[in-house]
């Protein structure tokens, strides 16, 4: 395959590497004699930070390809854009050889092993199909925030004021919100959304008319899943969330009366409340009848489930002095301001009551992510958001698709600790993606190879992103936008007809063969 | 240097590579015999290429990837299990040691945990008969 | 679909011992679509004799390669050569490709390397069912569009039978009693009256039980006129 | 409809009807036959010979029939339709009529995988309700299943085995009315431990009027142990046992008489099987057990039994 020289960049700068010079001499000797493809060039100097301009002036010729060997983690020296222009990100392959010597057990043993990896990223690299133009610059300069709360409004300003410029479309108007490089486009309902990252178009009707407007990449603020968790401003009553329960004291002060929500929204929203997790609320109840820690105690919930294990708990809780009262939809509880208590009608007695209420606990949760405003959008892939946004590890507002980032979503009660911090890093991470300027495709797409596809609908069951499709002529497809790179499709496809750009078969096999080939 | 026990390592570049990382940030170095090959996710690994690693003279392979219910692909370390498990059957039909083919899954913050395995699994294999093959796959 | 599992490779293995040059041939339809035959399978096999040549060090050299259909001649001539310069042929496709490619080159030993296990549908990614056993009298309009003859153990023809325990097989807690859904379907069709009709048994004769089965189509038959195309039965 | 069979002039003639079972040896020695017969004599009507039951390979049911008629018991040949097509079924008929067997059961018969011959090829040409219908034309219409006319007609009292407790409810009444409307004459149930059901299933055979035109027999089984009991719950298919019987059986075993208990509670079953309108009769299982026969029909107080 012409065009495919590698060239293996190895600093030697003894700080991170902790190797002797002895070693280091032994290792290039290996990297230049051994392998087949590469010709090492090795980096006379303390460390590749500092080696920049070295490097590029040396403008290594004849190579179409480097393997980059870093003593530190490659994070640390951002992205590689120091390398000379003709080589675009594709064609370079950073390998961390950190992992193999931490600092602490920094051994010469290990020369072998870098040399092998070296050689079988050359190897694999030597056989990479580069994307041609990886890099596709942004068409839109402008960023979209959609949502029509206060929360969407802080996000676009704070857009705004990073000097990009932000568009915020909102259901409801947005009065007296203006800012330099914002522009606010109320009284809107999104349509429609089509394009690639970067280079968004965005389809909304207002007033009537039906407009387009671009954006490269896009921010959806959902409020109705984060609960307006404060009672009304200026009232006395405190409110402490379930999940800290455990470290509160009244610190000696009087408390009348301490009340158990069974979820906080009910004060404010007319939305149904989320199930709690009734065994610590009936826990905490229990502790605080247990140490008097006020003359009434009461749990306020509208459907009292006791039913199994919790039958014991609600027992226990009411003979400790916990007074159960029931609601219903209609009669929802509420504060009254004068003397702090809760009114609600008593769903069993039949009649309302004033419960002393001075300190209130509830958990303060999300509510789940509601299909309607996901699929109101039409997003470009029609990814199943639930299993996407699942758990906390999956990034806050990480989306499958780069560029659009989801704010307020959860695919199940997400408690206001984790849901606070999203919108800040959503912003963050939008920021960054837009001095990137330029959408970096993702390395490995697969493609589908002209007539081999017998159209057994395996890689449409398999992939996870709903990027394989059977075209018309009932052949398979890949969307090209949608796919993540996966390459579970690769593996199933029983008559070899997908490949996976820069991680093909070859690729593999020639690191396969390197890294168990003996290097003499 | 070539008696010397060979592992190869299949790591999904997702949340395993970054286990791996947290591991060395933390001082852990891999073991002496893994060979890492770096794949977008293990869900692309296919069963022949498994075979050419032992067959290239690897005494294991490791096949490094998400937690199953977590996985960053959603089911690519499900698929890969199953290969895995597609593979051990084939090495005990063909009466080799069908551990010499092991799937780890691991979560990106389990670094520690992840080296411990990675070393039991080293001295498991080292614990099975010296692979005996004449000649190298063609 | 025909639906196929591979032999286990020792199997195979042994089938070879002795040959030099294998070749081993694939099929696109029936067997790639049932991922037991396909180009990925054919691959798979081969590097797994590879790692037991390599261990065994029986000296063989693969050649590997797919047709489009191996139960029809015209696919399989385009690998004549790759045939006839072969010792010893392993076809993974059903066995029908493999009695092709036999039948065409009688000289040449031709190994199976699956097993043609049944006509079936897939219940999900990687769980293939058997739903017809191809018994020449399709009966499935009495009972429901539910085969009896292919999903009860016992091909019963009137009802399930005393071990059938709350609408699973006697044979297999798995698999529902094929009865037990003829029955709620027919209920739901309204027509359970055909459960009360008691049924002839089977026409085997229509099946294999017959004897090996032809079917001859007269409008497509291009032969002089006296050849009837019909089997000779004594 | 002239009566063919002792076990049919008993049942005609509104008398409660008694049938026991021996299960033939797994080999060619009849002494076991020969010894049980002598004990079991006088203590039932007739006395069912199992044909390789749950496909386990035993003395052929016709074989067994023969030397029990030399015993001069009336023996009930039952037929199976896993192990013979449907020529050797007519033809095994034909011979057993011929040798004087007058009671044939007509049954399905377990698949072969319960058995000791797993790699058999189970041939279930006919199945029980086919089976009933081609024995009833041979006899009435004294014709073959292709419809030739045969010779002489065999004379039987057909009979078919029903499984009363299987799922979905309604639809065993109904199978029960195919067996009927097929030939059968009289009728013998899966062994019977959960009373209360098979009174609600003979409350729907009245409904349907069927207990008048077949007369029906009460399988029932005496447990010899706590496990033999827990066996049968768990392991044959389409068999219910209540857990009040498992935990009868508990408290015997703890004072070590499980035997005891197990005989009282099949004399109990028969005593209300005696009382349930409809049920003309008792089929007694004792499986390797066959012993204790006399013992259970003299404790019902259905001895002696009649001679017609």
């Amino acid at each position: 395959m012409s065009g495919n020289k590698v060239c293996i960049i190895l600093s030697d700068c003894q700080s991170c590497s902790g190797l002797s010079n002895e070693d280091m001499n032994r290792m290039l000797g290996a990297l230049k004699g051994g392998a087949k493809a590469a010709h090492a060039l090795i980096v006379k100097a303390p460390c590749i930070k500092e080696s920049r301009k070295e490097i590029r002036t040396l403008h290594i010729e004849g190579c179409d390809r480097a393997v980059v060997g870093m003593w530190c983690h490659p994070e640390k020296i951002g992205a590689l854009n120091w390398l000379p222009k003709k080589m675009s990100p594709s064609l370079i392959e950073v390998v961390d050889l950190s992992i193999f010597a931490a600092k602490s057990t920094k051994c010469s043993s290990q020369v072998d092993k870098y040399v092998r990896v070296l050689h079988a990223s050359a190897a694999g690299l030597a056989h990479a199909e580069a994307l041609k133009d990886r890099k596709i610059p942004f068409a839109s300069k402008s960023v979209v925030v959609i949502g029509s709360n206060d929360r969407a409004k802080d996000a676009a300003k704070s857009l705004a004021s990073k000097g990009i410029h932000a568009k915020l479309i909102s259901m409801e108007p947005m009065p007296g919100v203006n800012a330099e490089n914002l522009e606010v486009i109320d009284g809107a309902t999104t349509e429609g959304l089509k394009g690639i990252p970067g280079d968004f178009r965005i389809a909304y009707s207002r007033k009537g008319q039906r407009k387009e407007t671009d954006a490269a990449s896009i921010l959806l603020v959902s409020e109705r899943c984060l609960s307006k968790a404060v009672p009304p401003k200026d009232s006395k009553v405190k409110v402490v969330p379930l999940e800290q329960f455990r470290n509160y004291s009244a610190g000696g002060a009087k408390v009348k009366g301490m009340a158990f929500l069974d979820d906080l929204q009910t004060l404010t929203t007319a939305a149904d409340p989320v199930t709690p997790a009734w065994h610590t609320l009936l826990e905490a109840a229990k502790t605080a009848a247990a140490n008097h820690m006020a003359d009434y105690i009461s749990v306020i919930a509208r459907d009292v489930k006791a039913a199994g294990l919790l039958e014991m708990l609600w027992k226990e809780a009411a003979d400790a002095g916990v007074k159960f009262i029931r609601y219903d939809d209609k009669s929802r509880p509420k504060i009254s301001k004068e003397d702090s208590t809760i009114s609600v009608k008593d769903l069993v007695l039949g009649e309302s009551l004033d419960i002393p209420a001075d300190v209130i606990v509830a958990p303060i949760t999300t509510r789940p992510w509601e299909p309607m405003f996901i699929e109101r959008l039409f997003l470009p892939s029609d990814w199943d958001l639930k299993s996407r946004l699942r758990g906390p590890q999956r990034g806050t507002a990480q989306s499958p698709c780069d560029g659009i980032f989801m704010v307020g979503y959860a695919g199940f009660n997400k408690l206001l600790d984790i849901a606070e911090p999203e919108l800040d890093s959503a912003v963050a991470q939008i920021s960054a993606f837009m001095q990137k300027g330029c959408h970096v495709a993702r390395g490995a797409v697969a493609v589908i190879e002209e007539g081999k596809c017998s159209a057994c609908l395996t890689c449409v069951r398999t992939c996870p992103y709903r990027a394989a499709i059977m075209n018309e002529s009932w052949k398979a497809e890949i969307i090209a936008d949608k796919c993540a790179g996966c390459g579970n499709c690769v593996a199933v496809c029983p008559s070899l007809a997908i490949e996976l750009k820069n991680c093909t078969r070859p690729q593999i096999g020639a690191q396969v063969a390197a890294s168990t080939e003996v290097v003499q | 240097m070539s008696d010397k026990l060979k592992i190869v390592a299949f790591v999904c570049e997702n949340h395993a590579m970054s286990a791996i990382r947290a591991a060395s940030i933390a001082g852990e170095s891999l073991p002496e015999s893994v060979r890492i090959i770096e794949i977008p996710c293990t869900g692309r690994l296919e069963t022949p290429q498994m075979l050419e690693a032992i067959g290239g003279g690897a005494d294991g392979v490791a096949v490094i990837g998400c937690l199953e219910e977590n996985c960053y692909h959603d089911i690519g370390s499900m698929l890969a299990r199953g290969r895995v498990n597609r593979i051990k059957d084939i090495l005990k039909d063909i009466s080799m040691e069908p551990e010499r083919v092991e799937m780890i899954n691991a979560a990106s913050v389990s670094g520690a945990m992840l080296m411990m395995k990675l070393r039991q699994f080293e001295s498991r294999v080292a614990s099975l008969p010296v692979l005996s093959l004449k000649g190298a796959i063609q | 679909m025909i639906r196929a599992e591979r032999k286990p490779v020792s199997e195979i293995a042994r089938m070879l011992a002795g040959k030099k040059k294998v070749l081993v041939v694939g099929c696109k339809t029936c067997v790639a679509i049932g991922h037991a035959g396909g180009e990925k399978e054919v691959a798979e096999l081969v590097s797994a004799l590879r790692l037991v040549n390599a261990k065994e060090g029986h000296g063989w050299q693969f050649e590997q390669t797919v047709v489009e259909r191996q139960c029809e001649k015209e696919w399989v001539r385009p690998i004549e050569e790759k045939i006839i310069s072969a010792d010893a042929v392993v076809s993974l496709a059903c066995g029908l490709g493999a009695q092709t490619i036999a039948d065409m080159y009688p000289i040449k030993q031709v190994y199976p390397g699956v097993n043609t296990m049944f006509l079936g549908v897939p219940e999900e990614q990687g769980v293939f069912v058997e739903k017809c056993l191809a018994c020449g009298e399709c009966v499935m309009f009495e009972t429901g569009g539910i085969c009896p003859v292919a999903r009860c153990a016992k091909s019963m023809r009137n009802g399930a039978c005393g071990g059938s325990a709350d609408g699973k097989c006697e044979v297999n807690l798995e698999t529902d009693c094929a009865w037990y859904m003829i029955y709620e379907r027919l209920k739901l069709q309204g027509r359970l009256d055909l459960m009360t009709k008691v049924v002839e048994p089977k026409d085997w004769s229509k099946s294999h039980a017959g004897g090996r089965r032809k079917i001859v189509r007269k409008d497509l038959l291009i032969q002089p006129t006296d050849r009837t195309g019909t089997e000779v039965k004594k | 409809m002239t009566h063919v069979s002792n076990l049919q002039k008993v049942m005609d003639s509104g008398k409660f009807g008694v049938t026991g079972e021996i299960g033939p040896p797994r080999g060619a020695d009849p002494d076991h036959i020969i010894k049980l017969a002598r004990e079991l004599k006088g203590s039932a009507d007739a006395y069912n010979l199992t044909d390789n039951q749950t496909a386990i390979v035993r003395l052929s049911s016709i074989g067994s029939a023969v030397i029990l008629m030399k015993e001069g018991m009336e023996p009930v040949v039952q037929m199976t339709c896993r192990d013979r097509n449907r020529i050797a079924l007519q033809s095994d008929l034909l011979g057993a009529s011929a040798i004087g067997v007058r009671n044939v059961l007509c049954l399905t018969g377990d698949h072969q995988i319960f058995g000791n011959e797993k790699s058999a090829k189970g041939v279930f040409d006919l199945d029980s309700v086919s089976l009933l219908s081609t024995f009833r034309n041979m006899r009435d219409s004294k014709k073959q299943l292709s419809g030739e006319e045969l010779e002489a007609a065999p004379q039987i009292f057909l009979g078919a085995a029903e499984n009363p407790f299987g799922t979905p409810y309604e639809f065993r009444a109904l199978r029960l009315q195919k067996k009927v409307n097929a030939g059968a004459q009289f009728i013998q149930t899966q062994a019977i431990f959960d009373m209360d059901w098979f009174e609600r299933w003979m409350a729907e055979v009245r409904k349907m009027g069927i207990h008048d035109r077949v007369h029906i027999m009460g399988g029932v089984i005496p447990c010899k142990s706590l496990g033999g009991a827990r066996y049968m719950k768990n392991k044959v298919p389409g068999m219910k046992v209540p857990d009040s019987i498992i935990t009868r059986m508990k408290n015997a075993k703890d004072k070590g008489q499980e035997k005891e208990e197990g005989l009282r509670i099949c004399v109990e079953m028969i005593e209300r099987l005696k009382c349930i309108e409809g049920v003309h009769g008792v089929h007694i299982m004792a499986v390797m057990w066959e012993e204790m026969v006399p013992y259970l029909v003299k404790e019902a107080k259905l001895l002696p039994r009649p001679i017609l």
